[in-house]
């Protein structure tokens, strides 16, 4: 299948290089490892916040790199967790001294991968403190497993940690702050169609036309379930359903933020419209969305598909979530 | 184990050897491992094991380590710094223990390489968090690593082809099974029935210690 | 085609209902005829700047309604121009007796719905003044013909003529100001893959694996020529050997604005591939690259594809561009 | 021409019988008008006049007028207000223009229908600034309006028949060329052996007009 590369060997490094060249003010791109940071990191007295993660979910990490959100973040193969070198390097170009605060979505190897840099930066005296997102209610969390997958709801911790660092919070104030967006947040997506893996050009899974993969991860892994397809809003009921059942009894109450992001191929009008549907199912729960971010943030190559993140609000993640920020991606009041 | 002479003891450029096989080894199936990965995770697998293994034997040439514990350090350091994903942070984990295990002994014999292995799959269990039963690459180890200890009195030679055998038997019992680890853990019931790409890898691993103790 | 949506005819007004319900702090949608405009339009004393076409090409234009950019839009059908009536209702909703500037691609439905609406308009007293875009280098430009397409060149236009209005200048500057963007703007795209037309499900144009379509417009209809497929960063070069070709002698020099644009499938990573050889290649040119913008902020649906623009930047229009902007798609300084 | 009496005058409810028909040809081959449109253009014209006359016909219905011009004005403005795109501004602007010449006059003989049609077509020029040549509609207007004129001394069903006659011929006559004027000109050459979009649902109408005639 043709795309927009030169080879599949150079997509990482090539989009990495542009992403430098055309955000020279805010971002500074490192080889061997690689990791993007901050142009002005370290930044004197604040926690740091750098995440990472394969490939091919851009912007997320990178393009959330900047004032009011990350500090670095660490890019690996597509689809591959970065190596611990990476994590490592980074956190040591943009620890000020006040320790950082590593948001990891829970995959074994981002998990395994952060958990080694983390050993070799303590036992270097570099204060970390790990943020463990894992938001995807279409998978089981249970002990006997690795638990849930992490989603949407690591864009929401970034950018709260983010804000939180900024203000001067402390590292294990920044902490709390982004596992309690963690705890706060249920995600799910559903896909029409696999992203295209560069190595082989292929789909990663294949659909009949009459059928969906719902509970889809971002990895072009296939999902829980394979489902007929059906409209657009009945899909997004059925997620808003088991977002909103996972939820633990009394939390679900107040102020959310609603958070819809393609998956890569979704067009704007398609992501409109099932936000539209999405913001009618939680009024018709009685539910408030306060906050709101639609687009495509965290993609899974170019799949066709969307995930939607619930994030219950407390007056302060409204407040950190209000904070400037300033990156490739998401930028406001800055 | 068709050899004149026995295998007994493994030096460092024995097991340089054997990682140079499983480098050809890993190379020669990388599509396939990447391909089960496909089906239960995020088909990266062969590329991952690929790249690093490349890296790792690029650096053996580079610097040929005198000690078997210095051929594990280095191979065990390269896979950290160029694979990443769990299969990099695992296999990372588990040569860097076996490093520290061989210490700084000229070479391995059983019982040498034996507890080598022992260290070097309790590194993956704790690296992982996983737990036999659970379907990863670390039932493959697991089992390999009681093979070796049962054989002990031996010899090299028949550790090592017990390890293999072991793995191989391993490997093919966790097919049916649900996995509980990585990726494939995702797909809940629908990992049933699919071969583990990380323990089809480590497979060719103990498949190229005893190709070198038969050779 | 499987997408997101719930029937063809709907995907309009239902996307135009998502961005209501997700932007009422910006955006007021009316109906009968449809536009949106800012929630806090008529602003005294302010020129209006009010433009629209064929939906479909989302964000543009009403992902850049807000503060700064546009006073309104009117969207119409999916790559049908919008009616007169729209236009019409539009500005007299924004217009605060300071006249409003219209921002129109060159495309006949398009010159001749805004001309009609303008007639209107003028008939009651109401001063508009007309910016056409038309910086498409693919098209010949001849007065035996409809001219050039409106392209990229048209998300400038709105962002130095949204800025130059909420600085307080007149309608004749506005539009001197936006007329100046659109002569110092050249613009290519290239496809390939066409986009899905909802009616139809049905690709608007096919291409062979090997085979893509250069100088391809944003409504479906197939390019200038069709060409074998190519790594893309010669796709690059050829694109900007023909805008750069284009510009009149002695125009092309100092300091330039790049956009480079997704048209609806082109993800982020191969936005920033683009960007990386379109950057490189002006500098090669002896061009500075001063400012920037990569993204998917023009598309055709889900076209895989992308279109590259070049303007010629002064120091008013770099000011002007710098300015403040808060729309849903775009937003600095606020 | 094969009615019994001969049909020598439009009243507001045959100018709203043509309409009708019009409408229901359009329904009919909207398929056709957007495939051909899909070819050169953008893919809509169909669904834009079927749009724009399904609601012309609603307002036909509602409040139906009772002079040929009020008939056209309706129309007219209904088109301007639901189709968008060059065809709503250039079929919107003929109608309003015909509503014009038509003025208050009850009924429209052969002279008047062909004077209705001279300033039709004139209104599409100057909207859609094009000539004849251009491959667009305008080009099968002028035909028809030039039969029509060259024809008005044979009485009104006569100047129907001709000017569906020549709309039917230079229709088919534009296949060939170049396109100048709306999406179909960027195609530059490509545009060549494609029929035009406008051209086509033109002739639909004038070949309504004739078939009320013909009834
Ligand atoms: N927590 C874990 N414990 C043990 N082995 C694991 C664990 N997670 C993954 N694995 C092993 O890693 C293999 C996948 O490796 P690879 O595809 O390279 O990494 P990733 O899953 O990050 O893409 C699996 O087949 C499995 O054997
Ligand atoms: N400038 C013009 N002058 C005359 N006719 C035009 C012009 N532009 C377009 N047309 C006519 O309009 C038709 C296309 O109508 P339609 O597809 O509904 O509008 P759009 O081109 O805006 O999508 C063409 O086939 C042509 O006959
Ligand atoms: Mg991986
Ligand atoms: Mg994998
Ligand atoms: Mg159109
Ligand atoms: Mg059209």
């Amino acid at each position: 299948m043709k795309r927009l590369y030169n080879s599949p060997d150079t997509v990482v490094s090539e989009a990495l290089e542009g992403m430098a060249l055309t955000h020279p003010e805010l971002l500074r791109l490192a080889h061997d490892p690689t990791y993007v940071a901050r142009v002005d990191a370290p930044v004197a007295d604040r926690v740091a916040v750098v995440s990472g993660g394969g490939s091919g979910h851009e912007p997320m990490h990178v393009g959330f790199v900047g004032p009011g959100m990350l500090s670095a973040a660490c890019p690996g193969e597509l689809f591959t967790s970065p190596t611990a070198d990476q994590v490592e390097a980074a956190v040591r170009a943009v620890d000020a001294g006040a320790g950082t605060v590593l948001v990891v979505k829970n995959y074994s190897g981002d998990v395994m991968n952060f958990e080694m840099a983390a050993e070799l930066l303590a036992a270097d005296g570099v204060e970390t403190e790990t943020v463990l997102v894992a938001d995807d209610v279409a998978v089981e969390d249970s002990t006997y497993t690795s638990g849930r997958r992490g989603v949407g709801a690591t864009v929401l911790v970034e950018k709260v940690c983010g804000a939180a660092a900024a203000r001067g919070d402390s590292l294990a104030q920044v902490a709390e702050l982004g596992r309690r967006v963690a705890a706060r947040s249920r995600s799910l997506g559903f896909a029409l169609r696999a992203g295209t893996v560069p190595a082989t050009g292929r789909r990663s899974f294949e659909l009949p036309d009459d059928e969906i993969e719902f509970g889809v991860g971002i990895h072009g892994e296939p999902g829980r379930e394979r489902r007929p397809m059906e409209p657009v809003d009945a899909l997004v009921d059925r997620a808003m359903a088991a977002i909103c059942a996972d939820f633990d009894p009394g939390v679900l109450t107040g102020e959310v933020l609603l958070f819809v992001t393609g998956l890569g191929s979704a067009t704007p009008l398609e992501c409109s419209i099932v936000a539209r549907r999405a913001v009618r199912e939680l009024d018709r729960r009685g539910l408030r969305v306060a906050r709101n971010l639609v687009g495509s943030y965290m993609t899974s190559l170019d799949m066709l598909g969307v995930s939607l993140t619930v994030l219950v609000l407390d007056e302060q993640l409204a407040e950190l979530w209000d904070a400037p920020v300033h990156t490739a991606a998401l930028r406001w009041g800055a | 184990m068709g050899g004149v002479t026995m295998a007994e003891r493994l030096a460092a450029t024995d097991v340089t050897a054997v990682f140079r096989g499983f480098q050809q080894a890993v190379q020669r199936d990388r599509d396939l491992l990447t391909d089960l990965d496909t089906a239960v995770g995020d088909g990266d697998h062969g590329t991952n094991l690929d790249r690093g293994m490349r890296a790792a034997v690029e650096a053996l040439d580079a610097t040929p380590p005198d000690t078997p514990g210095a051929v594990f350090n280095l191979v065990g350091r390269r896979l950290v710094s160029t694979v990443g994903g769990a299969s990099g942070a695992l296999y990372g984990t588990a040569f860097l223990r076996a490093a520290k295990a061989a210490g700084a002994a000229p070479e391995l014999d059983a019982a040498g390489f034996a507890a080598v292995l022992r260290d070097a799959t309790t590194g993956i269990a704790e690296r992982g968090k996983c737990a036999a039963g659970d379907k990863t690459m670390y039932d493959v180890w697991t089992a390999a690593s009681a093979a070796a200890d049962a054989a002990l009195g031996d010899g090299l030679a028949a550790v090592l082809a017990a390890a293999s055998i072991a793995a191989d038997a391993a490997e093919q019992q966790l097919v049916p099974w649900q996995a509980r680890r990585g990726r494939a853990s995702y797909l809940g019931e629908r990992s049933e029935g699919h071969r583990d790409p990380g323990a089809v890898s480590s497979r060719l691993l103990f498949d190229c210690f005893a190709a070198w103790a038969a050779a």
